[in-house]
């Protein structure tokens, strides 16, 4: 229960600061950072986002069980997000070949002939048996 | 073809070992704790029935130690088995550097095979035995998945993305061939043999093909001139009328973008530049290649690929085609002219243009 | 189990000092059951519904279990083989597993397990009753007008564009379910925390209430997300908002990260809630107080955490990159511990206790065992040189229907044999009750054994057609399954049979320690004459407590 | 019953002497507090719901990120700009609303909330004024309607992932915009009612409770705007001066 109201100045305040807010997160926008506009994207986002939840949402001043509720919220989409992209940053990561996993080469049978790629015009001729 | 009844499939293939081991040991585990925690149940149910007084019952006060020794004695064992599944994935993954390149191409209820040779087959694959087989695998329509039971092997066959698939057969033989990811009406009837047989019977029957499939380079060649693609991939040219750069010996090479990153030119990122272009544009070079999506059929794609590895620099033959992936988005080469349907020649095969090109305008 | 549908379960008038008047009897009208807003007539429609759903998709079972007797194609044809799993699939999870437990029991018991009059939210628990039958309305729709073929996991190409079946009406049933399940997620949580009768901490929480917390907090962090890819999926088909097609640069794969998010998390939605029945159960017959009490309450909430990291061990050889299938797999082992310790719990709570028994009882040894050999083949399929052979085999059709049937099915059926006398006021028929307990654990075993086999050997998921080196582990298979079948109609039968017939039971049959059984059975309207106050801790049963009560400190 | 701590004390204005809370609750405050936590719950559900689609659209981002900026230049940042501008007012009149309930102002009340539903129509205007725009531009790729993208993107061959960003655009703003009629279904039932209708008793102090519930449910509406606008606007807009 937000027992103690926020004073109408703070309200009026907030809401100066997410107009800044807004104004920030667009000049940035017209600026190339390169990498960097995404980040800076976010930072604004969420900066503009804890002020509406800790004031407008009177998270502030509500017990310790909303405070554990939101950041559940948080961490469970982090959760999604940092796993799946984990795959995707990934993929092209081609897996070094084990050391001691070595496919055992049978032993009496013909060595495996040492079979090039298209690239020499060659085409591997079969070994005249 | 597996007809009658066993209890333990056939190992045929260098991999297969290693992932039996794994599960007799899993086995060996999970029977050693059922009979374990049964034993437990029907011990405690039995001697501390109601009935029985002759038990004592006084209660110890609780502690919690049996479960931290419990704790303290399965993580050490559950990371062990962890390692070993990843060591077994890793070679499951990896293809040897001498590997035979096979394209697959799996479409709704099918599964068409070509060796390098140029050679062929639908539903069927010819392998030579002790020769490791390098399968890369593309789906033209939905989700498939290639799964030869008796090489303990799997690997999913998306649409619009190449995966690849190793293994190197030990026993001649005719194996079954399935398709695992459910894809429709006729997944249970999208079924396969892999014959393996030894080096002479598979150069027989090699050289017995009807000879007019000719290799895939040979193939995209054709396709490479028919598209006019050398206007501005012109081999050896240097200088201001460059318009793409030069192919010769890019495949497996680190490749710098106009965005600055450098990606190595894989087989994702040579069949991307083929049908989006301007995703990665080679530094230097305007994005000005028009895209050839819907005008080349996923053989087409395939044979260009295999034209473009054949163009290693005299001598140095290329280094072996490796496990492609998404790339990150890298342009290729730009080209100007846009080849105008006219110029078609006829002696391209038709399997190499997608239908709608042969069908009129894409 | 299920009455029929027009006139509502009641007892006939037997003598009235017989039954008090209690939630049954306060009123008899269509109305009062069709727009009520008490837990427990709630908790009964939850019943009817479920039931009928279950009955539905072991229909379809039975059948594509006959179908599967030949190798051939000889009862149905390939489209229909592919409905009917899928019919099976849909019926199973999002109808029967997912609501059975937390919405039967949970509904009933957890209002009156806290010592609270209601559920924090009744209306909204009506609403959430009436989203899963309107959900249920559009998937029987789907099932008479023409059957949907994708598969209970509605795979991108195939859902999206390549299926020509009822996809769209299935999604938008899916859809509306998960918000049923989402509302009473919501209602558990809130209950929880805020109902409680004075005196009953956290820790004097019975075990049935720990793991039906942990469940609410996977429903409320994980349905939304399957909502949300179902959706997608509809857009693509319906509208063709192209999102998962690889033509546009989308990435099937996708898909299965958004979809298994949610559904592997909930399969501990299906399996935590048997867990809390197992605890109550376990400490009912055995008289004994839970073995280390805090681990397994702890082990719920660690369960439902834990699971929303491991998905990846699902999309191992669907082109996930190596790297990020190592990091799932290492979860998913870790993922075992709890489950691990929670049967460690169970098995030792049995010691030193006086033992029981009732069909409940031999319900609940049944799940250890059977839960036991789920977990430990769950074990094979984290670790990934083994997932790569398996993956889409029926060795993972047999993994997980030991821990769904044999688990969660199993608990099911023992909660609802134990709580029969305090939701009816009757018992039902011991002696038949043991013979179905026992044909249900023979039945089971012997169809889902062989399919352990069969996976290894590599037969293939969801095959209408096999070879004929599959066919006698398959007739095995669909051997058991006709003994499963029977055993299933016997308790809806004699449960019936039971509403007229049974016994009288008194507020507390089983002299179990719990506030359920504090209070006259059937309770009353609002549970408790006077809302109790609650001195005394989980499981304290007489026999055991007095030696331990000074040794305890309170 | 939450245990029977010392509850915090009532707001001073709304302490009414027998205030009307649902039978299965033992006092207001439990009923406050349930509802609160209730609404909550729900806000979590809503994140997760939103952020399924928001890890698509990252990972679409990361894998087409030239055509995601060019089409994202596509899209009209001054209308943008502005949509933000006013779902923030109406985030302040909402919050105000919400506060003069707790202090039981209630004429106060009912001006603000017609306020805020004010803005949340301007809001939806915009934006379906902005889905026309694209309709006739044929860039909306939905329902089979005509979508050719620019001369500039076809002949990168970028159309694909181009059509990809605006369905992304189409799906995110246009459940968000559902979201927001909702919200306004949910404002309108504090529009002030003709005095004729006496109030139930205890109705100001119910009132209050539904204020801050629905007051939680709209400022989430505003904070998913709030990262919709950066996410789907302004990917680079460096080019574009």
């Amino acid at each position: 229960m937000s027992a103690a109201q926020a004073s109408l100045k703070t309200y009026f305040t907030v809401y100066a600061l997410l107009i800044v807010g807004l104004a920030a997160t667009v000049a940035v926008a017209f600026v190339h950072l390169g990498f960097w506009n995404l980040p800076a994207a976010l930072a604004i986002a969420f900066f503009k986002a804890t002020l509406v939840v800790l004031i407008f949402m009177h998270v502030k001043y509500s017990p310790r069980l909303t405070w554990i509720v939101v950041s559940a919220g948080l961490i469970w989409f982090a959760i999604m997000l940092a796993l799946t992209i984990a795959d995707y940053v990934s993929r092209s990561w081609i897996p070094e070949r084990p050391y001691s996993v070595q496919p055992t080469e049978p032993q009496g049978l013909e060595p495996p002939r040492s079979f090039q790629t298209p690239g020499n015009k060659a085409a591997p001729t079969a070994k005249a048996q | 073809m597996n007809t009658e009844f066993e209890l333990f499939p056939e190992a045929a293939s260098t991999n297969a070992p290693l992932v039996d081991h794994l599960y007799l040991f899993m086995l060996a585990f999970s029977c050693v704790m059922t009979i374990l925690v049964a034993f437990l149940v029907f011990y405690f149910a039995i001697k501390y029935r109601r009935g029985n007084n002759r038990v004592d019952r006084t209660q110890t006060p609780p502690s919690n130690r049996a479960e931290l020794i419990w704790i303290a004695l399965s993580v050490p064992f559950l990371m062990f088995i962890f390692v070993w599944g990843a060591r077994v994935c890793f070679a499951l993954v990896r293809p040897p550097q001498n590997a035979m390149p096979i394209t697959v191409v799996a479409k709704q209820w099918m599964w068409k095979f070509q060796h390098p040779e140029g050679r062929r087959e639908i539903d069927t694959l010819h392998i030579p035995i002790n020769q490791p087989v390098h399968l890369q695998m593309i789906s033209q329509d939905v989700i498939h998945s290639f799964f030869v039971p008796v090489f303990r092997v799997k690997q999913d066959v998306l649409p619009g993305r190449y995966t690849n698939e190793w293994f190197q057969a030990t026993k001649p033989g005719e194996y079954r061939l399935y398709c695992a990811e459910y894809c429709g009406t006729n997944h249970s009837r999208m079924h396969g043999r892999i014959i393996v047989q030894t080096p002479e019977d598979f150069a027989d029957w090699l050289a017995g093909g009807t000879g007019s499939e000719e290799p895939p380079e040979v193939a995209g060649q054709k396709l490479f001139e028919q598209l006019q693609c050398a206007t501005c991939h012109r081999p050896g040219a240097s200088g201001a009328q460059q318009r793409g750069p030069s192919l010769e010996g890019v495949y497996q090479q680190p490749v710098a973008l106009n965005n600055g990153r450098t990606i190595t030119a894989d087989d994702a990122y040579l069949r991307e530049s083929i049908l989006r272009p301007t995703a990665k544009v080679v530094a230097g070079f305007q994005p000005i290649m028009p895209t050839f999506e819907g005008q080349v059929s996923e053989e087409g794609v395939l044979n260009l690929i295999a034209y473009i590895k054949s163009l290693g620099k005299q001598g140095e033959p290329n280094p072996p085609p490796s496990k492609g992936g998404v790339r990150g988005g890298i342009p290729d080469a730009s080209k100007s002219k846009e080849p105008s349907g006219a110029t078609r020649s006829s002696q391209v095969p038709s399997s190499d243009l997608s239908p709608e090109a042969k069908g009129g305008t894409p | 189990m299920s009455a029929t549908l027009e006139a509502p379960a009641i007892p006939p008038a037997t003598p009235p000092t017989r039954l008090p008047r209690n939630y049954l009897n306060a009123a008899y009208t269509v109305r009062s059951w069709l727009l009520t807003i008490d837990h427990k007539r709630i908790a009964i429609l939850y019943l009817l519904g479920v039931t009928v759903f279950f009955c539905i998709g072991g229909a379809a079972a039975v059948l594509f279990r006959l179908e599967l007797m030949t190798p051939e194609a000889d009862l149905v044809e390939s489209e229909t083989y592919n409905k009917l799993f899928t019919l099976h699939g849909v019926m199973m999870i999002f109808f029967f597993l997912i609501p059975a437990i937390p919405a039967v029991l949970g509904n009933f018991l957890i209002p009156i397990m806290i010592g609270a009059r209601d559920m924090a939210f009744p209306r909204i628990n009506l609403l959430s009753w009436y989203l899963f039958m309107i959900g249920g309305a559009f998937t029987l729709f789907v099932t008479v007008a023409g059957g949907v073929d994708t598969g209970w996991t509605f795979y991108a190409p195939y859902s999206s564009t390549y299926s020509n079946t009822y996809v769209m009406a299935t999604a938008v049933g899916i859809f509306i379910t998960g918000f049923s399940s989402i509302l009473t997620g919501l209602n558990f949580i809130v209950t929880v925390h805020k109902m409680r009768a004075p005196g009953m901490t956290w820790f004097r929480l019975p075990l049935f209430i720990w793991s039906h917390y942990a469940t609410a907090l996977i429903m409320i962090l994980g349905t939304p997300v399957v909502a949300m890819a179902i959706l997608l999926v509809a857009l693509e088909r319906g509208f063709g908002i192209g999102i998962f097609d690889p033509k546009l640069g989308g990435d099937p794969i996708l898909f299965q990260h958004l979809f298994w998010f949610y559904s592997h998390p909930a399969v501990y939605i299906m399996v935590l809630p048997a867990m809390g029945v197992e605890s109550e159960l376990i400490a009912a017959f055995t008289k004994n107080r839970i073995f280390g009490y805090k681990f397994v309450a702890f082990s719920s909430l660690a369960i439902a955490i834990l699971s929303f990291l491991v998905w990846g061990h699902h999309l191992f050889v669907s082109g996930q990159s190596i790297y990020a299938g190592m990091i799932f797999s290492m979860l998913s082992m870790l993922i075992a511990i709890p489950s691990a310790i929670k049967v460690l719990n169970w098995t030792a709570t049995l010691r030193k206790g006086s033992i029981t028994f009732d069909t409940p009882l031999l319900y609940a040894l049944g799940f250890i065992g059977l839960f036991t050999l789920g977990g430990l083949t769950g074990l094979f399929l984290a670790a990934m040189g083994i997932d790569v052979h398996v993956h889409d085999t029926y060795f993972i059709v047999a993994h997980f229907h030991y821990i769904m049937v044999g688990g969660t099915v199993m608990a099911y059926l023992g909660g609802i044999h134990f709580w029969w006398p305090k939701i009816t006021g009757r018992m039902y028929p011991e002696g038949w009750a043991r013979l179905s307990a026992v044909l249900v654990f023979v039945g089971f075993n012997l169809t889902f054994f062989p399919q352990f086999i069969l996976g290894y050997n590599g037969m293939p998921r969801r095959y209408h057609v096999y070879d004929p080196g599959f066919q006698v582990l398959n007739v095995m298979s669909s051997a058991g399954a006709s003994i499963l079948g029977i055993a299933y109609l016997f308790p809806i039968t004699y449960l019936i049979w039971s509403l007229k017939y049974g016994p009288i039971a008194g507020p507390n049959p089983w002299n179990a320690v719990g506030l359920e059984w504090m209070t006259s059975s059937p309770p009353p309207t609002h549970n408790f004459a006077h809302t109790p106050i609650v001195d005394f801790e989980a499981y304290e049963y007489p026999s055991s407590s007095a030696a331990i009560a000074d040794t305890h400190g309170n | 019953m939450s245990t029977p701590a010392a509850a915090p004390p009532l707001p001073i204005h709304t302490a009414i002497d027998r205030p009307h809370f649902a039978l299965q609750f033992d006092d207001y405050h439990q009923q406050y507090d349930a509802c609160v936590l209730g609404m909550w719950v729900f806000l979590v559900t809503e994140v997760m719901f939103f952020g399924a689609i928001f890890t698509g659209y990252a990972v679409y981002r990361m894998l087409h990120h030239d055509a995601f900026a060019m089409a994202s230049n596509e899209l009209d940042i001054t209308l943008g700009t502005i949509n933000t501008f006013v779902l923030l007012t109406s985030s302040l009149t909402m919050a105000l609303a919400v506060r003069a309930g707790h202090v039981g102002n209630s004429k106060r009340v009912g001006q603000l909330i017609v306020l805020t539903m004010i803005l949340g129509a301007t809001f939806l205007g915009i934006k379906f004024f902005e889905y026309y725009h694209k309709y006739e531009d044929h860039m909306a790729p939905a329902f089979g309607l005509p979508f050719e993208a620019p001369k500039a993107v076809n002949d990168a061959g970028l159309a694909g992932p181009f059509q990809l960003f605006l369905s992304f655009y189409f799906g995110m703003t246009g459940v968000h915009a559902l979201h927001m009629i909702i919200g306004l279904g949910l404002l309108s039932q504090f529009l002030p009612r003709s005095s004729r209708i006496a109030p139930a008793p205890g109705a100001a102090v119910l009132s209050a409770l539904n204020i801050e519930v629905v007051g939680l449910y709209w400022h989430f509406v505003d904070l998913v705007w709030i990262f919709l606008f950066p996410m789907l606007y302004l990917i680079d807009r460096s080019d574009t001066i």
